[in-house]
């Protein structure tokens, strides 16, 4: 699938957005000042921007508790995002969510998730409200290696099939759920041998390469939308940082990350190639880069000034009416 | 409303009136039309008891069978319902909650609150509960009070055909959600219901009966039994009031309070486990909220801390009976 | 396999007694005199027989809600088990279980179920502890085709093959759930086919042909036993009755249940290959149907006859100690 | 008793204290080792907090990682637990039982009765609970009270290193199914711990502090919230009696009621939402058994009727604190 000049601009901004942000929540975390858990998507920027340039705003994502690079991807608003993780009032969820419940459904992110495999499921109702409102939008689901064994995952599977819904479910296998490597969870070779088990497609991708992403995820995307039928892709991905940040990481291989930065990082080879193709020039994206940065410092500076909520949110929102 | 109709008829007529009145209600469930990809009838069963039947017919396929997997097509409901569909899917026993709970009390109850008051999910899970069946451990169970800790949930516990009808009604038009049971030994029960839809609100508990010695707060099946205790008692004399719940959450606080505030006795009648349970929970607020008003003891009177036994005489032993309930009020009275 | 004429005579003997279980429980049934639900194997004999015939008493089985052909094939006592459905005092589980839970822990009988999936992560801990203790042991959960999509027993083929555990999955596919098909509800072509996703040989076998089961399940076991490798095995079919008693049946198809008595009955089948091949006399056969059905007919007597549990027993076994 | 170790220690020590007297005993959890698979370290990390760390070095693969998959893995828990072995299976956070609360609920907790007395399954399962740590509606719930509720299960709450390894080792030890729950902001707090095994009964609470004004039933963390208060109370001459349930289930109503019987007060102090909840529990017991010892009526200090909420200033007003603890002492005095 050719993409345009702009297409290509527009993902390695998500891209570069993405890893901005994760790179300075890592930073920020170690200063003590952010709440709570926070799990970073840096290293797997293509396959949150990948997918989600097919999606428009009748389509829906779930996520997981590794969110903010879907988040991002889906067009959630990155000040918010920021304001969210450090809890303040003027956060996407006002600060009630945090970084593990960040959502925001006027843009058809239905929400980062504390259970793993807990948005499958709601991503099947997703797909199916489009079916039945005829609104012509599709689901997809995020989800990790280790979240590809929960039967509510499996579960899922089988009931886009048997519903022939519009959904698309996207493993990003890392490798790890937290400390535990996928080749001992996942009892088959790739988590999309799955797919025959469910009776549809299932696809392997390289995860650095934002092309074979794209590529793989308009296909399924396309299946969805005309054909009504769900498609299962595996992610082949890494992550960065530790599974929560303060992770020591001692059972990864010595080295492992820092070869993957030098020669797997999916931002360099996406530049490399688009560089190289005359598609784009290096001071396009030296821009770019400048301006995700600017954006993410901007975003921090604001987030912490912001205020918290105010003490009677505690009370708020439980119900619309009681 | 001279009309009578059985528990069940009013269920699947509140059903089938929201369906028409409002293209976004779906259902679905394990066999709520029955017979998908089955050679005979299509609309075979719906439901084991055949509460959905015929709604298939009427509707087709807004009419849903799933594959036997709670946490998909109740999680399917609940994403469903974050995205301009109102389902109604039904958990066939209550007691199967333990293989779906995650998607009703982490994502469905949750939603609005960790998304800072910005979603709705008006979705609704019809379950069957209680003893009574013979049905023995695994199908026999209340489990309503699990429901009621957790915040963000309403729980509903229609005692009649006329409130199964309006309370159905509300808990659809309704925009968070709701967890609705219906007790499997009513479901032959008939009442006057009025043929045209009407809702009844959440969080005001019925009066079913006036008295002034002693407040009999229940709920659900149990309310029938509260009332066969008072006819005996008011033969000897003493005048129960019964508050029917209607809705466990919310609850209707001042009604409970201002009853125990004129009668000065409290009995709570739960049919479920006694501990954490709806029994204790009323019990609790009465305690702090109208405890002046107390003039003995309060009494709980519930099945044991047991599970629900299979043969018949031990299951009828399990279930509070109008006897025990009996029994109790003469202690608050006095008169044991 | 070459199966001794011992052996064959127990497998009849087996097949027989439970369907003449089943068959009369559906007469009583119909009397009003049986409390409950009540799901009968009649028409499945094969499966329970072929399978456990392969067991000892290291072995334990873990069962659904159809659990009466599984427990009379792992040698649980027929009287205890009619004084258990009629919820008497003398019954397996002293009349607190009922048919949906009949169990007997000594015999290797870990219970139906009333809970559809229930069962095979049970089997897993099972084989487990047959590991662990080196009993030599292995478990085998029978399921059907409902239950085989359910979250929890596809989690359990997963950890099954993660832990190598010595441990045999069975689907019942009697080609419904309830009042639906396996045709809509599995959403792959064969139940057998989820094995690939979960690194373990699925097999699929002729329910009405005993000795297909029988030897399906000897290298089912074989595999468990030497290899401490699990298997998953299909076996295809048929109910006689409803779902439960009191079912009327409208969804399957006309004469679909005549048709399958008459040409497909495991025990007919059973008998005539026995007996054309010489390894059995009809009169052999004659002779533990006679005594199968006096079985039965005492069974019931004496569960007519004994007495309901003790008012007192409503208290008891809800812990060791308190 | 001079040793002072650290929560977390206390329950890494009663593993491998049982572990090593006992061959039956395996650990199970995702990540309980940490490594599997991986090419670096194994027995990375102990759970995400390092609880059970350094139990895999010791005793090899008795000590199991599992992949995400809590029916599976807790199933197989309960399944071993009647087949010979006694598992110790952690669930990483209460919050996640909805994925798996079948298995504790309806298999485990039934068996013997069920099964007409004939079944032991001496499982337990550790889990994480509470709020504190900034974890947001998912991962900082109580829910002990959902627990509490089901017959046939034992909740043990534990709250000083003393007790966590004196009741984990009893847990272990102990016939019927458990689930222990171990809070997240306890884990670095220390306390004197004997060295060698020793095991603390089920039902009987600790009266952590004797008083005659009033008696504050608590458990878990709130204990030491208990203590801060009482103390502050004490200064202006409010005699505060504190229980320590350690067990709700079993629940120790004897210790309770005399208490009450002493002090004629009662405030319950619990952390989890209020409705169905320990607090109400507690209130209805006394109110019930001890009615007419009490000069005031009982009162709840409870967390709200909402989800915990991520912002750090939130969860701090979410989670009940001595101020509020106080204050319901001096109502329940008539000093506010
Ligand atoms: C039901 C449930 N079990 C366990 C956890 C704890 N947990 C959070 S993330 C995680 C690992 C998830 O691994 P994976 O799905 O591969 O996603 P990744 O973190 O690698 O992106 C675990 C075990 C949880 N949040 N929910
Ligand atoms: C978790 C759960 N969901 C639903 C049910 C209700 N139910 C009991 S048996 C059954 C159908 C099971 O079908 P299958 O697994 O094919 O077994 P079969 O009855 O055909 O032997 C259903 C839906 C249940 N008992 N447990
Ligand atoms: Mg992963
Ligand atoms: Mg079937």
């Amino acid at each position: 699938m050719q993409l345009s000049k702009d297409d290509l601009l527009r993902a390695y901004r998500i891209m570069k957005t993405v890893r901005e942000f994760e790179e300075r929540l890592h930073v920020e975390f170690a200063t003590g000042e952010i709440p709570g858990f926070v799990h970073l998507y840096a290293g797997e920027e293509a396959s949150a921007a990948g997918f989600c340039m097919h999606l428009d705003g009748r389509d829906k994502i779930a996520s997981n508790h590794r969110g903010h690079g879907h988040s991002i991807a889906k067009g959630c608003d990155v000040h918010a995002m920021m304001a969210e993780i450090y809890g303040r009032e003027t956060g996407l969820c006002a600060g009630k969510g945090g970084s593990m419940h960040i959502a925001d459904l006027s843009m058809g992110m239905m929400g980062a998730n504390g259970i793993v495999g807990g948005g499958p499921p709601l991503a099947c109702g997703a797909a199916l409200a489009a079916k039945k409102l005829g609104t012509g939008g599709v689901a997809l689901a995020f989800f990790g290696d280790g979240a590809s064994n929960q039967g509510t995952v499996m579960e899922s599977l089988n009931l886009a099939t048997v519903w022939n819904l519009p959904c698309i479910f996207v493993v990003e296998n890392n490798g790890y759920a937290e400390a535990t490597s996928s080749k001992y969870s996942v009892s088959c070779d790739d988590a999309a041998d799955r797919a025959g088990a469910f009776n549809m497609p299932g696809v392997v991708v390289d995860g650095h390469d934002f092309f074979a992403i794209h590529e793989a995820g308009g296909e399924a995307v396309r299946r969805a939308r005309e054909d009504s039928a769900p498609t299962l892709i595996e992610v082949k991905t890494n992550r960065y940082y530790g599974h929560f940040e303060g992770d020591a990481q001692t059972y990864r291989g010595k080295d492992e990350v820092k070869n993957l930065r030098a020669n797997r990082d999916c931002l360099d080879l996406f530049r490399a190639r688009v560089t190289s193709a005359d598609l784009v020039e290096d001071a396009e994206l030296d821009a770019i880069d400048g301006e995700a940065g600017d954006l993410i410092e901007d975003a921090v500076i604001k987030a912490k000034a912001a205020s918290r909520p105010a003490a009677s949110e505690l009370l708020t929102d439980v119900y619309i009416s009681y | 409303m001279a009309r009578k109709i059985t528990y069940q008829q009013a269920v699947n007529e509140a059903l089938a009136q929201e369906m028409a009145r409002d293209e976004t209600v779906i259902v679905m469930g394990e066999d709520v039309a029955g017979g998908s990809g089955a050679d005979g009838e299509m609309d075979a069963w719906g439901g084991p008891l055949g509460i959905t039947k015929g709604l298939y017919s009427q509707f087709g396929d807004r009419v849903m069978d799933t594959p036997i997997t709670e946490s998909a097509f109740i999680g399917a409901a609940v994403g469903a319902a974050t995205a301009g569909l109102r389902p109604v899917a039904e958990l066939m026993f209550v007691d199967f909650m333990g293989v779906c709970f995650d998607q009703m009390f982490n994502q469905a109850a949750k939603f609005r609150y960790m998304f800072g008051g910005k979603a709705e999910t008006p979705v609704v899970v019809r379950t069957m509960y209680g003893a009574g069946l013979r049905a023995a451990a695994q199908h026999s169970q209340c489990l309503y009070s699990i429901f009621t800790h957790i915040p963000g949930l309403k729980v509903v516990t229609p005692s009649t055909p006329y409130d199964a009808k309006g309370l159905l009604i509300q808990s659809i038009r309704d925009n968070d959600p709701v967890i609705f049971f219906e007790h499997k030994t009513l479901y032959t029960l008939e009442g006057d219901v009025p043929e045209e839809a009407y809702t009844i609100p959440f969080g005001e508990a019925n009066v079913t009966r006036e008295g002034s010695d002693v407040t009999i707060v229940t709920l659900g099946r149990m309310v029938h039994v509260a009332h066969e205790a008072a006819d005996a008692l008011s033969s000897d004399g003493i005048s129960c009031e019964v508050v029917d719940l209607r809705t466990t959450s919310p609850m209707d606080t001042d009604t409970i309070i201002e009853s125990v505030e004129n009668t000065g006795r409290l009995v709570v009648l739960d049919e479920s486990h006694p501990r954490c349970s709806i029994a204790s929970d009323v019990s609790a607020l009465v305690s702090q909220e109208a405890f002046d008003s107390l003039k003995a003891p309060i009494r709980m009177v519930t099945a044991p801390h047991v599970p629900v036994p299979f043969a018949d005489n031990l299951e009828d032993l399990y279930i509070p009976d109008a006897a025990q309930l009996q029994q109790a009020v003469r202690t608050v009275m006095g008169k044991d």
